[in-house]
């Protein structure tokens, strides 16, 4: 479906350039949600921001591509469109939702404005009785009463916000729908509310959803495939079952132990030591190396691959790494 | 600049004149007897209403020209005047001009304090066929001229008016040649009577237009905007003459006023007469007139008694006649070594061991006294005086003039046809310090100085004055309670393109300023200009 | 947010263009009266004459030297700007976070207060007041421009104030024990400074301007300043007499000294919102050697798969 | 309820605290509007115990930590610290009882001012409270021990920098350190580590654990984090629309919540043990609402426009605490066996 | 409505305190009407006219300054501004009355255009940074620095005379009647076009300024990075989604910018010899007129109140936020 293949995101060009995300690859299948972890900083939403080319300056994308898989079309790469083509094919394609929804909706304009405004720019011909069916049906859909299309976004809640950005997320029946940090501002009934109508609607219309957090046991519950990201690359990769029964990489196992479970029995909480990477002075080596429990010889020498360890699971990490994986 | 349609359209072809002042904002105000009115300051009230004589003041010993009066007459020692008045002069409404007329204007003015503007004590005033007789409660010797050329209104209108002194007489009526047709933005605009009791004049329509600025209306004039004008204007030759050197010209001649350094007599040491005698000896006229006065527009006074030449050389005594101003450093040098208390430390003059010094101010903002005083501080520095210049705002200086809380200020005095007002403004009425002064803000007290000038006024005999007046002229030749720099001016620029017949040196008929009563006559004698 | 780094403001380039412009005009402040070739009151023989060897900017009616009297003049610019800058400051500190700290009436008072300076039409209450002071003299002049513009700023410091106060670390200063003064003076004051700077900065950059103003129409010229000298070009219809060399220096200085305090501006408005900033490039150059634009919305991408090679 | 060994270092009772709601449009008409934010709470905070308060936001944590510290007065209601009644505004007073009281805000980044360095957080801290010392030696081996406390060591290399230099955890653990500069008996930390990143949430926890341990502090631990609140606390009340609801021991609370919200709370929480989505639509069905206005709360139980089991009697009288075991009560009709718990201390 | 109700309440306050200011500053002026015109005069009017004038303006009767106050406050209730010293004795009313069209005409068109010109180079700068956009800033920063008499000097001497387009003085040909014909208003205009470029050139850098500041904050908002992601095209985001956003508190300053109208921008008409309230104004201060000054400064500070206002209004129309929820 989407295909991210090498792809570098820096900040800034020349010398002073943080290289926030580096040398991804990235497989997002039809249907299915793929969550994508890792701390604060390590580049998760420079990732999505940068794939759908909407990183403010002085964000670059420094290379690689992103190949769009359109049912029986020629796949498209995403980065060598002209704007007016990157126009088109965004929201149509590719939907996001962002954390804050607040932010998200322009503060001046009305909900209806800003659910037709999108019908319009890519649906030029339809009338606009028929856009406001569509956005009414639109807020039906994320369980807004309709009357609330004449809001202003500061009169509703922020639960409230955040569904009209899915609703509109689903304005143009996407195949791709983005979601970074969808839920960390709001409390938990109304997470879990958001993403039990995510889930029913992903059913519905059957979209891919890369979804963005930190949170680890979120993801674990509701996402088919997680990623792990740290320092700027994916250093594991995996089906979310496998990766919450047996994380490969020391890091994941890092994150796992930093969350206190509210059911079963009392675990004993490891958390990672040490602070997360300065993306200027990336150590040498597997990044992770300093704050690796288990780091051994070739970790702070050599960088580990991403190789997979079984069909299903890659990881980079020398602890999996097979021979032929070693260069 | 501009492409102004109408007022640029001055052709003599169309009998149009354009007269401008500098004088700001304006609005349709025709009340001849305030000086705050559109009529006054931009000078239109002169060619609606008209004097009972005509006199000029350049030339002050010159006989009056009749005008509405006939004939004129004083007696008893100028306290009883019996004026005949001219038959066959109309009101622009056609009513004729009466004796009444006179009475009633003389009567208006008597008996509201707002509107007698020389403060002049009336006594009786009546009428009877075509003579009208005044009587003063004391002699009119040197006010006899401003009597004269009262301007008469009509009875039949004003009588209606309730307060002759808050009305702005939107449709004025004069004897005038010219009515008022409209008043629009800052322009006034006449036109000729089709009768008129002389020979109608040939400038048809005039447009007084008040300009906002001195270099607005300095532009208008060389734009050929305006034709006639009284505005200061820096270095004329430069900016003014020379866009038009065949046309463009000015006249600034003196009239008896002055303007000079005034010192405080009341501080030391400049109650010392030997000082301010010898001040005097340094002050380099030539340099301010040329300099600061840009070479003309106040003439230099040249005689020591102040008085200005050649308007009011008949005046200045035979003792005095050859008592002129020229710049004598070491006679004034000596003059103060000679004098007790007075000495020298290296170039730096003393006063019993101090550095005499001296604080020079003038407003802000008034540049060519602000220039003279530069220049005046500079001289004074040849005689060792320490001269500062300082420039308060006006309504402080004037403050402190009137109270006498300064050092040395450029001022001037009052003008008339004698020399009288000249020194009456430097000699007479002493005030204290602190108290508000209207004449004599140096303070100088000289009961000798009083008594001649109350000679001067009162005197019945031309000898009686004579004497007064050169025991006046010796007061200020010895004593210099002023020094007296430049002479008051009647003058103004004009431009002889359309019109000619202006005065100047040569036939100084009139003053050449647009807002005086003179400005009828240069009116009336006004001829197209050949060729255009 | 602010932080009190002064290399690093000065890092920015326009900043330093801006601090380098006003150091030379301080320079000037300093020895202008040492440099000046003549005193500026000095009349000589050659009146209105233009720009020469001897006279550099020529000389006015009196023959005196246009450039000594740009020179000495600059003294009274620099300090009346400066000294009323200072004042205004101060009082638009004590009153705009006073209004904003002070809880309750008193602050809703002071904030009254400066609304009521703020709507009084600023430049003819300074002419009135100025005409109407007995004495000359650049004080009165500081002390009106000081006494009557501060008002603006209080605003802004009164906002800045109000939000400053709900701050996690003000409360935590409190929940500390800390004093209200010290609170006030070493945990919001430091905060404010880039918003005091730059409301200094445009006091200074007014009163310049409403001294130069006040020169122009005649109040307080006793003393020179480069209005003093407008004033006099003014007076004397410089420009009819196609003496320009009285005019255009004197505004050319103002204009350069307005564009340097306008300049350290922008570098404080930089320094204090990071946006503003250009980031160094703005525009990119990609791997194939087109050149491309910065811009929110469309990341440049500085090698496709195709054009550049693959690492 | 547990006996306790210990004696409370800070009890509330009946704490209430209305904001005036000042401007609002139309509510001007109905004078004395207010948010009522905390309703009647009651709480006590014992020597080396950790208490959670966990709520959704805008339940009033925030403020009951606020009222605690007396940096806001309150409406209503009692704080005693070591059984005396105290209320202070400013002054010597308040710093003397904040000497005893020390909060720590949620945000690292906001709660250090970014002007100062760490030296001059601390130093001021210890001056203030009068435990700098007289001479520069005793101050700067003040500020060592207080480092070394929260683990930031070598403590010179921390001193100079100033906050925008550090990382949040270390932030945090700053903040903390301030905290403990006043030697206090009791730390009010509101949210400590909502902020934080997860890799180094636990360590300021643990470290937060450490201190209660090793300075036998009394805490009061505020969360919306309830898995959190059971790790990390001993005793864990649940807050719902600015009233208490539920309080007990963590472990029972969390694993058999009593109080209709506290299911709820706990049943939205994510659990990774429901792996797959297949049973992931449970909850989903009903629109849960959302939390009422604080401006006019729900008469009764505040949580009754939500609660499935709501009653009639829900909709008008206010439950008081009912004992729901021994080491757990709840203020909710369904537990009105007829004997409702002794109100008051939890 | 409270809201409303507290801003009228703080606007009579202003009002009241504006007026009383005013009122004492120019009675505090050392001075008088009189001495004023005599000094003007320079000896043109004789001395002995002094006991006439004093008679005329009323000043012979003294009036304790509160009595002053209070008949002003008196006067002020009916409307009246009094009668002006300087063209004695035309109303104040009836000289503002004649000259506050023009200064209104002439500054507010320039204000209005400088404002849209300005924000219109600001929207476009903040939207298209680091292009040829990015040279406005030191070029407006320099012209702005210029001051505006300066400027209109310069521009008089070099644009306007005999033979040119430009006239360098008045509103209007002085002659003409003003009255609603095409060829008088297309006179009025004319006049007002150098001096208006003056103002324009020299205070639009102010809204460019804050307007590409704004438009930079708001450009990195997420509501504009969505307006992106929504494929909407580049016209639409610019000005409907970040313009209008950005534009909040540059529409404030405009209203507040209108109400310095009159005094801000003053001098311009001194220097153009234009007929407005400011040439009066001065002419009002050299004179010691005081019952003109005050009556200026009462519309300047109705002005800005007025324009306060309508910024209250503004804002409460553009900025659903500040709107009360129904
Ligand atoms: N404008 C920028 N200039 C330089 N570096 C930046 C910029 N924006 C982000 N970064 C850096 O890029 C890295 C990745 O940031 P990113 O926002 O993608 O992280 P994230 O994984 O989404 O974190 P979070 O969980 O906090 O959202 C961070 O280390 C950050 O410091
Ligand atoms: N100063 C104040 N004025 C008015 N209302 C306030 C004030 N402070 C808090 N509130 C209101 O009181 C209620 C409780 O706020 P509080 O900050 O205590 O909640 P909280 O539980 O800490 O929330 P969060 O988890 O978001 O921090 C909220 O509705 C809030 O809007
Ligand atoms: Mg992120
Ligand atoms: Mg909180």
């Amino acid at each position: 479906m989407l295909e991210l293949k090498d792809l570098s995101v820096d900040y800034g060009v020349g010398e002073s350039a943080v290289h926030a995300v580096r040398n991804v690859d990235l497989t997002l299948h039809r249907g299915e949600v793929l969550g994508l972890a890792g701390e604060s900083g390590s580049g998760k939403s420079t990732l999505a921001y940068g794939m759908t080319r909407l990183l403010a300056p002085p964000g670059v994308v420094a290379g690689g591509s992103v190949l769009y898989n359109a049912a029986g079309e020629e796949p498209v790469d995403v980065l060598r469109l002209t704007d007016a083509e990157l126009r088109r094919f965004r929201w149509a394609q590719t939907a996001i939702v962002f954390q804050g929804a607040m932010n998200s909706l322009n503060p001046v304009h009305r909900i209806r404005t800003q659910l037709t405004d999108v019908i319009r720019a890519h649906e030029p011909d339809t009338r606009p009785a028929e856009r406001l069916d569509r956005a009414r049906e639109l807020m039906s859909l994320v369980g807004i009463p309709e009357d609330r299309l004449e809001s202003y976004p500061h009169q509703l809640s922020g639960g409230m916000r955040q569904r009209v950005m899915i609703g509109m997320a689903l304005a143009l029946r996407p195949q791709i729908v983005v979601m970074d940090e969808p839920t960390t501002a709001l409390d938990v009934v109304m997470q879990r509310q958001i993403l039990s109508r995510l889930v029913k609607l992903r059913e519905r219309f059957d979209f891919a959803v890369l979804f963005i957090t930190h949170d680890l046991s979120l993801l674990a519950e509701f996402s088919d495939r997680i990623a792990i990201m740290y320092g700027g690359r994916i250093v594991e990769s995996s089906p979310s079952a496998d990766l919450y029964r047996d994380p490969l990489h020391p890091y994941s196992r890092g994150l796992l132990g930093s969350f206190p479970a509210l059911r079963g029995a009392r675990r004993e909480l490891t958390g990672i030591p040490g602070s997360p990477p300065d993306l200027r002075a990336m150590p040498a080596g597997c990044t992770f190396h300093p704050r690796c429990p288990l780091a051994f010889d070739p970790c702070a020498r050599r960088r580990p691959p991403l190789a997979a360890t079984s069909p299903a699971r890659d990881v980079a990490c020398w602890l999996h790494a097979t021979p032929d994986t070693e260069d | 600049g501009g492409s102004g349609a109408s007022t640029s359209s001055s052709a003599a072809g169309s009998g149009v004149l354009n007269i401008g002042m500098p004088n700001g904002a304006q609005s349709d105000n025709n009340n001849p007897f305030l000086s705050s009115s559109a009529a006054n300051s931009l000078g239109y009230k002169n060619v609606i209403y008209e004097p009972l004589v005509m006199t000029n003041i350049v030339q002050p010993t010159q006989a009056g020209t009749p005008w509405l009066a006939t004939a004129w007459k004083w007696s008893g020692n100028y306290t009883t005047l019996e004026l005949t008045i001219r038959n066959g002069v109309t009101w622009s409404d056609g009513q004729p001009l009466t004796a009444a007329d006179v009475a009633y204007t003389f009567n208006l003015v008597k008996s509201n304090t707002a509107l007698n503007q020389y403060a002049i004590q009336f006594g009786s005033i009546s009428s009877s066929g075509n003579t009208v007789t005044l009587t003063f409660a004391k002699s009119q010797y040197v006010y006899q001229t401003h009597i004269l050329n009262q301007f008469i209104v009509p009875e039949h209108i004003w009588s209606k008016i309730s307060n002759p002194a808050t009305n702005a007489v939107t449709d004025p009526v004069g004897t005038g040649p010219y009515t008022l047709t409209s008043f629009s933005g800052n322009t006034a605009t006449l036109t000729r009577r089709s009768s008129y009791w002389q020979a109608l004049p040939q400038v048809k329509t005039l447009h007084y237009t008040s300009y906002l600025s001195n270099t607005t209306q300095t532009q208008a004039l060389t734009d050929g905007e305006a034709d006639w004008s009284f505005v200061f204007i820096p270095n004329p030759s430069v900016t003014y003459t020379a866009k038009d050197p065949s046309h463009l010209k000015l006249w600034f001649p003196a009239v008896l006023g002055d303007h000079g350094l005034w010192l405080n007599t009341t501080v030391k040491p400049f109650d010392n007469a030997n000082l301010r005698v010898a001040m005097n000896d340094v002050i380099n006229r030539q340099t301010i007139v040329k300099t600061g006065e840009d070479g003309y527009f106040y003439p230099e006074v040249t005689s020591n008694t102040g008085i200005p030449t050649p308007a009011g050389t008949s005046f200045i005594s035979s003792q005095f006649s050859s008592s002129n101003t020229a710049v004598d450093v070491s006679a004034a040098k000596a003059l103060l070594t000679s004098t007790p208390g007075f000495s020298y430390s290296g170039q730096n003059l003393m006063y019993n061991g101090k550095q005499v010094a001296i604080q020079l101010s003038d407003p802000a903002g008034w540049s060519d006294y602000d220039t003279d005083l530069t220049l005046i501080q500079n001289d004074l520095k040849t005689i060792g005086i320490d001269a500062t210049v300082s420039q308060p705002n006006a309504n402080t200086w004037t403050t402190n003039v009137a109270d006498g809380d300064f050092q040395g200020v450029l001022h001037w005095t009052n003008s008339g046809a004698t020399p009288y007002d000249l020194y009456a403004t430097i000699l007479d009425g002493y005030t204290p310090i602190g108290q508000t002064a209207n004449g004599d803000f140096g303070r100088f007290q000289s009961s000798a100085a009083t008594a001649a000038l109350e000679q001067y006024a009162t005197a019945s005999t031309d000898a009686e004055r004579s004497a007064a007046m050169e025991t006046i002229e010796n007061i200020m030749v010895t004593q210099m309670p002023m020094i007296p720099i430049m002479a008051a001016n009647a003058g103004g620029e004009y431009s002889t393109k359309h019109w000619t017949g202006w005065p100047d040196e040569t036939n100084p008929y009139a003053p050449a300023q647009p807002t005086l009563i003179n400005s009828l006559q240069i009116i009336l004698d006004l001829k197209p200009a050949s060729g255009s | 947010m602010a932080r009190l780094r002064r290399p690093k403001f000065l890092r920015n380039g326009k900043a330093t263009a801006g601090a380098l412009i006003l150091l030379f005009f301080f320079i000037l402040a300093v020895i202008g009266s040492w440099i000046a070739p003549y005193s500026p009151d000095a009349t000589g023989p050659d009146a209105v004459v233009g720009p020469s060897g001897a006279h550099w900017f020529g000389t006015d009616q009196l023959g005196r030297d246009i450039y000594s009297q740009l020179l000495v003049g600059t003294r009274g610019v620099i300090v009346v700007g400066f000294a009323a800058g200072v004042i205004a400051t101060v009082l638009s500190l004590v009153i705009g976070i006073a209004s904003g700290y002070l809880p309750g009436r008193g602050g809703e008072a002071l904030s009254v207060i400066s609304n009521v300076f703020l709507v009084l039409p600023a430049l003819p209450l300074l002419i009135i007041i100025t005409s109407a002071t007995p004495k000359d003299g650049g004080w009165i002049v500081i002390l009106t421009i000081g006494l009557t513009s501060w008002a603006w700023n209080a605003r802004l410091l009164r906002a800045q104030t109000l939000s400053l106060r709900r701050r996690d670390y003000v409360e935590a200063a409190r929940a500390t024990g800390e004093s209200t003064w010290r609170i006030i003076a070493f945990e919001i004051l430091p905060n404010l400074t880039a918003i005091i700077a730059s409301g200094f900065v445009g006091t200074v950059v007014f009163t310049i301007l409403s001294e130069i103003t006040l020169a122009f129409v005649g109040i307080n010229v006793s003393e020179w300043n480069w209005g003093t000298v407008l004033y006099w070009a003014q007076s004397q219809d410089a420009l009819a007499q196609n003496a320009w060399w009285w005019f255009v220096p004197a505004g050319m200085a103002i204009a350069l000294l307005g564009t340097g305090l306008a300049l350290l501006n922008f570098g404080i408005d930089e320094f204090v919102n990071p946006r503003l900033r250009s980031g160094g490039r703005a525009r990119v150059r990609t791997r194939a050697g087109r050149r491309l634009r910065m811009r929110v919305g469309f990341t440049p991408v500085l090698a496709t798969v195709e054009e550049g090679e693959a690492r | 309820m547990a006996p306790e060994q210990t004696t409370a270092v800070l009890e509330a009772e009946g704490l209430t605290k209305h904001f005036p709601v000042r401007g609002a449009g139309r509510d001007v008409l109905r004078r004395g509007a207010a948010v009522h934010a905390v309703d009647d709470v009651a709480l006590s905070l014992h020597r080396g115990r950790v208490t959670a308060l966990v709520g959704e936001s805008g339940s009033g944590k925030s403020t009951v930590a606020r009222l605690l510290a007396q940096l806001q007065t309150r409406t209503g209601g009692a704080v005693r610290l070591h059984g005396k009644d105290v209320t202070v505004h400013g002054g010597r007073r308040f710093r003397a009882y904040c000497r005893s009281v020390q909060l720590i805000f949620q945000d690292p980044f906001a709660s250090l001012n970014p002007v100062h360095t760490v030296r001059y957080h601390l130093t001021r801290a210890l001056r203030v409270h009068g435990h700098a010392g007289r001479t520069a030696r005793e101050l700067e081996e003040a500020l060592t021990d207080l480092l070394g406390r929260v683990r930031l060591t070598p403590a010179e290399q921390y001193l100079a920098k100033f906050p925008h230099e550090l990382s949040g955890g270390q932030r945090q653990r700053v903040a903390i350190a301030r905290a403990l500069a006043a030697r206090p008996e009791v730390l009010l930390a509101d949210e400590p580590v909502s902020m934080l990143d997860v890799s180094i949430r636990l360590g300021v926890l643990n470290l937060l654990r450490d201190l209660k341990e090793q300075l036998s502090l009394a805490v009061l631990y505020i969360t919306h984090d309830i898995a959190s609140a059971r790790y990390f606390a001993d005793e864990t009340l649940v807050m719902y629309a600015g009233r208490l609801v539920e309080g007990g021991e963590s472990e029972t609370v969390t694993q058999s919540p009593a109080h209709p919200y506290t299911r709820l709370l706990i049943d939205s929480a994510p659990d990774p043990e429901r792996i797959g989505s297949a049973q992931r639509a449970e909850l989903d069905e009903d629109d849960l609402g959302e939390p009422p206005s604080l401006v006019t709360p729900p008469a009764g139980c505040r949580f009754h426009p939500r609660c499935p089991h709501a009653m009639e009697r829900c909709t008008t009288e206010l439950p008081p605490r009912f004992e729901v075991s021994g080491k757990q009560w709840a203020a909710c009709w369904l537990y009105d066996n007829g004997s409702p718990a002794p109100a008051g201390e939890s | 409505m409270k809201r409303l109700l507290t801003r009228l309440a703080f606007y009579l306050f202003t009002a009241w305190a504006a007026i009383t200011i005013n009122f004492f500053i120019a009675r505090t002026l050392p001075g008088n009407p009189v001495s004023a015109l005599l000094t003007k005069f320079q000896g043109q009017i004789d001395s002995s006219a002094i006991a006439s004038l004093t008679a005329l303006f009323g000043l012979d009767k003294h009036q304790s300054l509160w009595d002053q106050y209070v008949a002003y406050w008196g006067q002020l209730a009916h409307g009246d501004l009094g009668i002006s010293f300087s063209q004695f004795p035309v109303p104040v009313s009836t000289l503002i009355g004649s000259y506050l069209p023009w200064t209104l005409f002439l500054v507010g068109t320039a204000t209005v255009l400088s404002f849209l010109i300005g924000t219109a180079l600001g929207v476009l700068s903040g939207w298209r940074r680091g292009s040829w956009t990015d040279a406005l800033l030191p070029a407006t920063a320099f012209l702005s620095s210029i001051p505006y008499f300066w400027l209109g000097l310069i521009a008089i001497s070099v644009l306007a005379g005999p033979a040119s387009f430009f006239p360098g003085s008045f509103s209007y040909d002085q002659g003409l009647t003003p009255v609603w014909t095409p060829s008088f208003v297309a006179n009025a205009v004319q006049h007002a076009i150098l001096p208006a470029a003056t103002i324009v050139i020299s205070s639009m850098s102010g809204w460019l300024l804050g307007m590409r500041n704004m438009m930079v904050t708001v450009s990195s908002e997420d509501y504009i990075t969505v307006a992106h992601a929504k494929g909407l095209s580049d016209r639409r985001v610019m000005f409907s989604y970040a313009a209008r956003n950005a534009m909040l508190p540059s529409v404030s300053g405009f209203a507040l910018s209108l109400g310095f109208i009159v005094s801000g921008t003053f001098l311009v008409e001194i220097v153009f010899s234009y007929q407005g309230v400011g040439t009066l104004l001065l002419q009002a201060i050299g004179a010691d007129d005081y019952p003109l000054m005050e009556g200026i400064f009462l519309v300047i500070t109705l002005a800005v109140l007025a324009a306060n206002f309508l910024a209250d209004l503004a804002y409460l129309l553009l900025d659903p936020r500040t709107r009360k929820e129904g």
